[in-house]
This record gives C-alpha cells, structure tokens and sequence, in this order.
C-alpha cells in the first residue's frame, strides 16, 4: 500500500482548554494507517525473523480495513472511533495482534466516550488498553510482547499527566517510552507468542508487536502535536 | 519466488473456491470463506468445527465431511482467522446439540476462538473447545505459549468426529478429544523453507547441508539447525522425543503418522515411517493403524514430521469408523 | 541435494518396504520389487498389473488393491523394471482369467512389459496390453516415440480396475481399458526440475523466472522454457490442447483431473482446477467427475498436470465403482 | 565404481590363426564393466540433457551385474559368455537400454556358439547385434540412436572381414566407425526414445546410447588387440 492517506477531516481545531476530540481519534486513525502502511514489510521481516512473518500484512489489512469503514461512519466521540477501530481490527487483523489490539481499542473506547479527553483521560485510555492486552494474552513485562512497549508507555503517561501535562504531552511521553521499551526486547528471551517456540534463538530479535505498538502510539502523539 | 497462483492476495479465497468445486459432492462454501459439510448441520449431532490459518492444506477443509468435521475456517495464509467467519462455521455445525471447537495451541488461534465461542454462548449455541498441543519440539510450561498443535490435530478430528457421528453428547465428544489430544505427540523437520506468498520470500535460511529439526507448521524456524543426516538418523531425532514425551512402554499400541510437510516425495515419507516403525516395533510397541501422506502441511515445504497416538480399544474402533472427507476416506 | 533418505541406491527398496507396511490391510510385497494385492490373485478375475519407474509415487503401487491393480511393479528411480519383475508380477495377479498389462508409452516400459508378456505367454498366462499415450505435449506419430503415458494412467487403471472387478472377461476389460486411453488426455508444466537421488542434481535447469511446458514425469524437460505466468494463464496453456486434442465440443461431460507433481502445495492445485473447471463450463463442456491432488508424481518437482477424460455412462459407473487402495479408495 | 577392473582370467593366448575364444569375450566383458564404470557420470550427463539422466547407472548396474554372474559362472564359448551377458543385462538394467543391448547380445551369442570366431565370425556377430536392436526399437539411421553408432561399425567390420581382416582388425574398424556414427548424432533431431519428446530441442546433443555402443565396442576391439 503506497496510496497517500486519507486527507484528515476538517474538524474543529485544537481546543484551548488541552482536550482531545473525535477529529484526533480520526486523525490519529489516518495516520496510523499510513505508518503501518509504510512499515508494513518492515514489521514482517521482524515477524519472519522469530514468528510467521506475518505482522505486517495482519496490520496493515486491518487498518485498511479500519480507514474504509471510518469514511462511511458517523462518529461522535472519541470512544465512536475507537470502538470502529476496535471491532474492525477484530474482525480483519487475526492472528494474535487482531484480539489483542482489538481488545485493546475496545476497552479504551469505553473509558473515552465523551467530547474531549484531557490529559488524564489519555492515561485512563492508554491503562485500559494495556489491561485489556493483558486480559486476554496474559503476558507480563519481560515476556518479549507488546506489553513490554505498553507497559512504560502507560506509567509515562501516568506521571506526564500528574505533572499536569496536556494529552499532546501525555501521549508524546506514552510514545517515547513506549520506543524504548520495544527496543529492550531485542535481548529478551520470548516467552509468548510464536518467538517463544524459539527459546533462546528469540534472543537479539525485536518483538514485531512492540514495534507496532509504537508506531501507533507514535502516530497518536503525531496527531495530537499537529491539531 | 515461483507459484501456481494469481494474485498473492487471492490465493486463499481462490484455493477454497477451487477446492469446494472439486469436492461437491462433500462440502459448500458458505458466505464467508467457511467450507461446511454438504446438506447442513445434522441435527441432534454434535457439530464439529476447526479452522486456522490457511497454507496447511488438506487441513482443515479436506477434512469436513461424515465422521469429521462439520465446518472448517480456513484464515489468511498462516494467520489465524478471526471470530467472524469462526462463528459463522459454528452456527452452521449446529444441530442443537452444541458445537465442539478444535483449536491448534497459538496464540492467535486461541484468542479468536476464544472470542468466537463468546459470540456463540450469546446466541445460546453451546461451544465446548480442545485445544491441540502435540508438539514436543517446544516445551510446555504454564509460563509459556506452550506446545503447539500440528500433525495430532487430524487425528483429534477423526476420532472425536467420529463419536460426534455415533451420536456422543457434547461432554463426551469433547472428554474423547481431550483424550486423543492428551495421547499423542509429534515433531517435526525441514528440509526446506517456504515461502508464503505475499511474503515472497523463504520463511527463514537454511545452508545446502542444514536442516531444522523441532520446526512448527507456520514457517516459523525450529529449535535447532542441524547438519544434514541420513533419514533413518533424522527420524530418530523426531521419534525419540515423542515416545520419552509419551512414555511409551512395551506392550503398547499406537497409531504412527508420518506427515509430509507439502514437498516431500511420497517414497522420503514411506522411508521414514520404515524405519519409525521398525524402531517402535523394536521397543515392543505394537504399531496397530498407521498413516502416511500430506495431511498437516507447510505449503510447499521439504519435510516431515513423526506423530504417534497411544490407542486404546474406544479410540482404534473410533479411528476405524466410516470416514468420507476429500482427505481421508474409508468405510463409506 | 537435501532428502530424506538413506542410501542413493536403497531408496526404491527402502520406500517400498516402507508404503508396504504402512498399508498391510491392502497390499503384500513379493520377493521381488513387486507389490501384490494383499490375499493374492482373485480366481476366476482378470489380473490388472502396472509399473514402471518409481518416482512418481502413489503411481503405481499405490492404486494396488480392491477394483485397481492387482499387482504393481515398481523398477529404479524412473527407469522400467525389467522382464523378472514383471512376469513376478504377472502370476501373481493371474487369477486364470488373464492378466492385462497398463504400460505407460516410453520406449523402455514398452520394451520390458513386451519381453514379460512373451515369457508369460510361454506359461500359458494369457496377457493382454494397453498402452498409455496421453501427454498431448508430445506430437503422435509413427515416425516417432509417440505421446508419452502420464497422468491419465491412473484413470486406465481405476476404470479397467473395476471392469475386472465386477466379473467382466480380458477381452472386455482390455477394450474398456482401451477407450480409457483413447479418451484422455494431459499436459504438465513445471515450476521447478525433480532431483533423482543417485544423480544428486537437478534433472533439468530453470531461471528463477522460467518454467518449463510439456514436461514429461520423468524430470524429461519439456516442449519450451516460457517466462512465469499467472496461475490462470499457465492452465489455459494446459487445458486447451488438451480441448483441442480431444476434440470436445459444448454438451459433452468429462472428468477433470488436477494431477501434482509432488511438490505442488494442495492450494494451489485447487487454484489450477478452479479455472479449468471455469474454462470447460464456459465452453459449455460438463465437468461430472473431479480429482485433485498427487497421483502421478515427478518425486519433489514443483509443477501440475491437466487432465480430461471424456465420459460416458458407462465410464462414469465404472470410475464410481468401489476402490479400496492406499491413494485412491472410495464406496468402500 | 572406482575399483580396478577384475583381471583378465588366465587363458590360452592369441590364436596363432587369428581367432577369439572364450577368453576374449571374458577380456571383453572386463574391459567393457570398466570403462563403462569409468564414464557412469558422464553417459548420465548425456542422458540428462535430452533424455532422463539414468544411462550411466543403468549401464553400471548392468555391467557390475554381468561381472558377478560371469565370476561364478563356467562357460565354454564366445556364445555362453554373450549368452550370459544378453540375460543379466536384461534382468538388470531396465529402461530402453536393457531390452535392445539385451536382445543385441542375445542375438549375437546365437551366432558365435563356437569355440572360435574368426574375422567373418566377428562381422556375423555384429550384424546378429544390429538386426537384435532393429527388431526390438525399430529405429532407422539417423533416428538419433545406438543405431547411428551399430549401423556405420557393422558396415566397416564388413569391408574388414571381406579384406580379410583378423578378429582384432575388424572389431577395431568396427569401433572406429561407431565414434564416427554416434558423432553425426550430435546435430541430428531424435525421432525415437525419451529424446524424442524434446524434438528439435534435441539438436547439439549426442545420444547417450549411442555413446555407450562406442565404448562397448572398444572395449571388444582392445580386448581382442591385447590377446
Ligand atoms: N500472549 C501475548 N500477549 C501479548 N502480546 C502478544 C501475545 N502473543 C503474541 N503477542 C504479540 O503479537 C505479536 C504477533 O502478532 P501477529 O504476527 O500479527 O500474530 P501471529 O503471531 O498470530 O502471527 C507479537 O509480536 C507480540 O507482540
Ligand atoms: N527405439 C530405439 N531404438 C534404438 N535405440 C533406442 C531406442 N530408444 C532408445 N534407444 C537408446 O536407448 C538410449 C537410452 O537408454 P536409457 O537411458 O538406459 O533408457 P531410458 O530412455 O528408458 O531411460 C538412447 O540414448 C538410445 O540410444
Ligand atoms: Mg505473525
Ligand atoms: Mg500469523
Ligand atoms: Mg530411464
Ligand atoms: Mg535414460
């Protein structure tokens, strides 16, 4: 997929106040469709390295999947957006990501389904979509998975919010500290999902997931700077 | 990369149409990318549903059918599919007696399973599930994804579709599964990659002299490269393992499955199972039934893997039920 | 070259020794390389006997059993048995109602089977031939080694098969043999050359973007070199000379085989099939009967062959008659 | 099959009259298991190229055969050594190759149940092995067989017998004008066995058959000329 994405909609712009409305999430969704695009063939070559080689198309079906049903949905919240994510994504991703990232979205649009998301909002919304990662695959930090770029994304978020922070800040924390954390699996042993069948051969490898899971936070900060 | 296929996109939804066409007389093809066993849900039966990623072909719509399954779900190449067409196949395997879901242990089968079996409980279908792990290349601990499901996963459908046919009530064809699943073991080598379409490229290197000993069906790489060895050698390395995993003792009867992988000749296969045989027979196991050919593949990898179920009466006389599946039929 | 075998030399004896302990409910190995339907020739029916090279597994020895051969005679990888073998085979499938030979259209196959068939004769075995000449890759002459057996062989025997079986005399099952042969047709294409373990090297040479048309099974490179094509378009390329050869016209029925050569994953054979089923229908031709799969074999060749017999009801009842053998076995 | 080739057996020398005997056709088959031993690989590589690619085994398992029935075998004549020869290749090598040498060796042992064969004898003996390959494979001249190679050596062992050449003298003639025959194969187009199927594709190639007629030949023809 070399199409451009999907112009942003006019909305309203960035609200003074420091909140986050549904022309983010919309925002955030057309730029993540084009980052996973673009790093479609990237994310398998990890995923071909210690799995099935497979990351990359599973994302980058989905998101497509993602940015078609968008253009024909009304949406009226963030929590809108994010509950087309979730169950699109279920329903076209598979494998292991499709669940997990769905579940993910899902709980995440319950916690936002209002006008505006502030700072602290973000963080609730980025703690329920890494309690429902951990809901359905049951992997702990340290497990060489997605959790492990979640993880510190979420306690980042966590303090950048306490210290006041607005939802661009909260989530450009989120992301940064998701980036490291995806970069710390490279030396992790796996012990979910297909790169545990490696053992030890998992090791020096970076976890497809995890960097998805950056590319999107990444992508959520992205969307937030430029409203 | 050179294939038989048109777009590496269709490749899935083309074999299936393909294969539904071929094989009329069995299944159909429902809606969405679901082949369900010809005529409908029996009713009163418990329904039978597996499915997985596609690329493992016959499994698992060569095996819909009588005395099989009632539906299969063929995903994406290799990629679990998702809970839709999952609960599509079990809402057309129900005959009101409840729905028994085979799953192959990955995380992703799990999950989408998992999720569609929720689905289905809200529409009051009740969905019991086995989940296949007979690999003994990967260790199994509670920590860990676990071992995964391969070349067992067929005979797990035969048997427990075979007391589905007899007319089993959903506790006792799901404990019958369990039972099959719980007896046997498997493992696996490559000779060679493969290569997944879209993909374009082999699924991992291997050297002109090395082979991957402990490999799963997904391309994924296996425990250990291995200089390449004699037959009788490598089936050592596949056997030994499954019958310690086992603890097989003389006396013992099985059925031996020796599985090719989609590119190995039918005569490597038969030098293999020659030789598993004979070093069974050796150990004072009785080899009662037996299987040989392509039912758990990897496209088309080089390879083979080494499957034995430890019988007992219930399970010989199940397995030898009438079977009519585009891959496996007797009896019928 | 990477394969699952022992020693370059043993591999025949080594995989027969194997296909036949795997099927022991159907088959027994003679002293010589032959394999006999097992409980031995059927009193009072026409033997049916098969063989040639070995390599292209399930061909032969795997169509031995009830309404198929009696006896199949596997010679070294891809080179005719000789007389000795042959004759073996010849009285163990003499049932005193005479024996027909189903010898694949190659020079040595012809020549070893004719040999066997005069000291047959010199024991009073009653012996008659068919000759199988169906690859249309190959132009028929009597100037020239004429069309080559290839997949259609399968369907000589299953058909034959059952005239025998159901009591008719070896006139009658020669002629029906005969009419088999007369009404089919092939043509394969390769993706990738075979390697035949004592040569240890491809047995012919293909770029990564070239495949070969008009192969024969015995790793023999074909008619040309043509770039790779889509799936659809390769079939076409296989399907319409055979068309043409057959002179089918709209409103005909036929049988429609989709034949590996042995490395082919199943998925995309069923791609191969589906447009040449869309194709025959489009024509207006009826495809009543199908077989998708590994029948007649080039050991681990990527590639695929189009087949299509003519039916007619008569063809029809006897292609649906009972088999009972390790690769073909159905209504039994 | 690189080991020596069994040594000679030990027998009257040349015939002061210029005959064969027993011990020539044992020379003969000697020096033809070797030399057909020595160019397993390169007659299989002939056959690769338009045919199958088994010529060399075949020949090699048949001559290793024909070797160890002749050890254990006694035989009074020319015509029970090639007797032997005709039914172990035809056991043993299959394919095309063992029913025509097969049936060639056969007809020729009819025609040499002699204690001595003489020059004329020779060209009998040929001539019995070229109308053996006719009747068997019904290839012409210039079909692109061993016939191109049998059919120019019986001619010349015909002028040499008729000029009253020894034994030696004709199946050298014989040898020479098989070389010189199974060279014209290379630019013809095979109208019989395996190669024909490659039809103009077969141009450029010799016949392995062809090939191996040349080296059985030379084999009798040193076999005689060491005597
Ligand atoms: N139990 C788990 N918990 C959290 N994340 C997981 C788990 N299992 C797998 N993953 C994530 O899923 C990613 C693989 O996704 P994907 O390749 O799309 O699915 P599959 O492994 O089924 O092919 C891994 O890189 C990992 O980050
Ligand atoms: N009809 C024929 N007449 C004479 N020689 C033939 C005929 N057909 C084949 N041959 C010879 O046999 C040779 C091939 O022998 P071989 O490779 O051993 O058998 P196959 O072709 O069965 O593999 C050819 O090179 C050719 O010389
Ligand atoms: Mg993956
Ligand atoms: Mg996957
Ligand atoms: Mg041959
Ligand atoms: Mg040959």
């Amino acid at each position: 997929m070399t199409t451009p994405p999907a112009a942003a909609p006019a909305g309203p712009g960035p609200d003074p106040a420091g909140t986050l409305d549904v022309a983010w999430a919309r925002r955030f969704v057309a730029e993540a469709a084009q980052v996973v695009a673009e790093n479609r063939v990237a994310l398998s070559e990890l995923d071909r390295v210690i799995g099935d080689g497979d990351h990359g198309e599973n994302m980058a079906r989905g998101f497509a999947a993602v940015t078609a049903a968008l253009e024909k949905a009304e949406t009226a919240t963030v929590g809108d957006v994010l509950k087309l994510v979730a169950t699109t994504l279920m329903s076209t991703v598979g494998g292991a990501a499709g669940p997990l990232y769905g579940t993910a979205f899902l709980r995440a649009a319950k916690v936002s389904d209002a006008p505006a998301v502030d700072g602290q909002g973000v963080h609730s919304l980025l703690d329920a979509a890494l309690e429902g990662v951990v809901a359905r695959g049951k992997a702990q930090v340290g497990d060489k998975t997605m959790v492990d770029a979640w993880h510190p994304a979420v306690e980042a978020a966590a303090a950048a919010a306490d210290a006041g922070g607005t939802p661009a800040a909260v989530l450009r924390a989120a992301a940064d500290a998701a980036a490291v954390g995806a970069a710390s699996t490279d030396e992790l042993v796996a012990l979910k999902g297909r790169a545990s069948y490696l053992g030890e051969r998992s090791v020096g490898h970076r976890d497809p997931g995890a960097a998805s899971s950056v590319l999107l936070l990444d992508a959520a900060a992205r969307a937030a700077g430029e409203a | 990369m050179k294939k038989l296929i048109n777009d590496p996109e269709a490749v899935t939804s083309e074999a299936v149409e393909g294969f539904v066409r071929a094989h009329e007389d069995l299944v159909v093809q429902l809606d969405q990318l679901v082949v369900a066993r010809a005529g409908g849900a029996v009713r009163g039966k418990v329904g039978l549903v597996s499915g997985g990623g596609s690329g493992h072909e016959p499994l698992h719509a060569g095996f819909v059918g009588v005395g099989m399954l009632d539906a299969a779900v063929p995903g994406p190449m290799f990629t679990s599919p998702t809970p839709d067409p999952i609960l599509a196949a079990t809402r057309a395997a129900d005959g009101g007696a409840g729905v028994l879901h085979i799953v192959k242990n990955y995380t992703g089968d799990v999950l989408n399973f998992e999720t569609a079996a929720e689905l289905a409980d809200a529409e009051d279908i009740e969905v019991a599930t086995v989940v296949v792990n007979d690999d003994v290349a990967v260790e199994d601990s509670l920590y860990t994804a676990g071992r995964r499901g391969v070349a067992g996963t067929v005979l797990v459908e035969k048997i427990a579709g075979a007391a589905a046919e007899r007319g089993d009530d959903l506790a006792t064809v799901a404990a019958i599964a369990t039972r099959v699943k719980d007896s046997v073991r498997s493992m696996g080598v490559a000779l060679s990659a493969c290569t997944v379409p879209h993909a374009g490229r082999p699924s991992f290197d291997l050297a002109e002299d090395e082979i991957e000993i402990g490999i799963g069906i997904h391309g994924e790489p296996g425990r250990r490269k291995i200089p390449l060895a004699s037959a009788d050698e490598i089936t050592d390395l596949l056997l030994d393992p499954v019958v310690a995993d086992l603890g097989l003792t003389a006396g013992e009867s099985v059925l031996l499955l020796v599985n090719g992988m989609g590119g190995t000749p039918a005569s490597e296969l038969a030098i293999v199972y020659r030789h598993a045989r004979r070093r069974l027979e050796e150990q004072g196991v009785a080899v009662r039934r037996s299987l040989v050919g392509n039912y758990v593949t990897s496209l088309e990898m080089q390879g083979a893997s080494v499957t034995v179920l430890r019988l007992d009466d219930e399970l010989t006389e199940l397995y030898d039920a009438p079977v009519a599946t585009a891959a496996l039929r007797w009896n019928l």
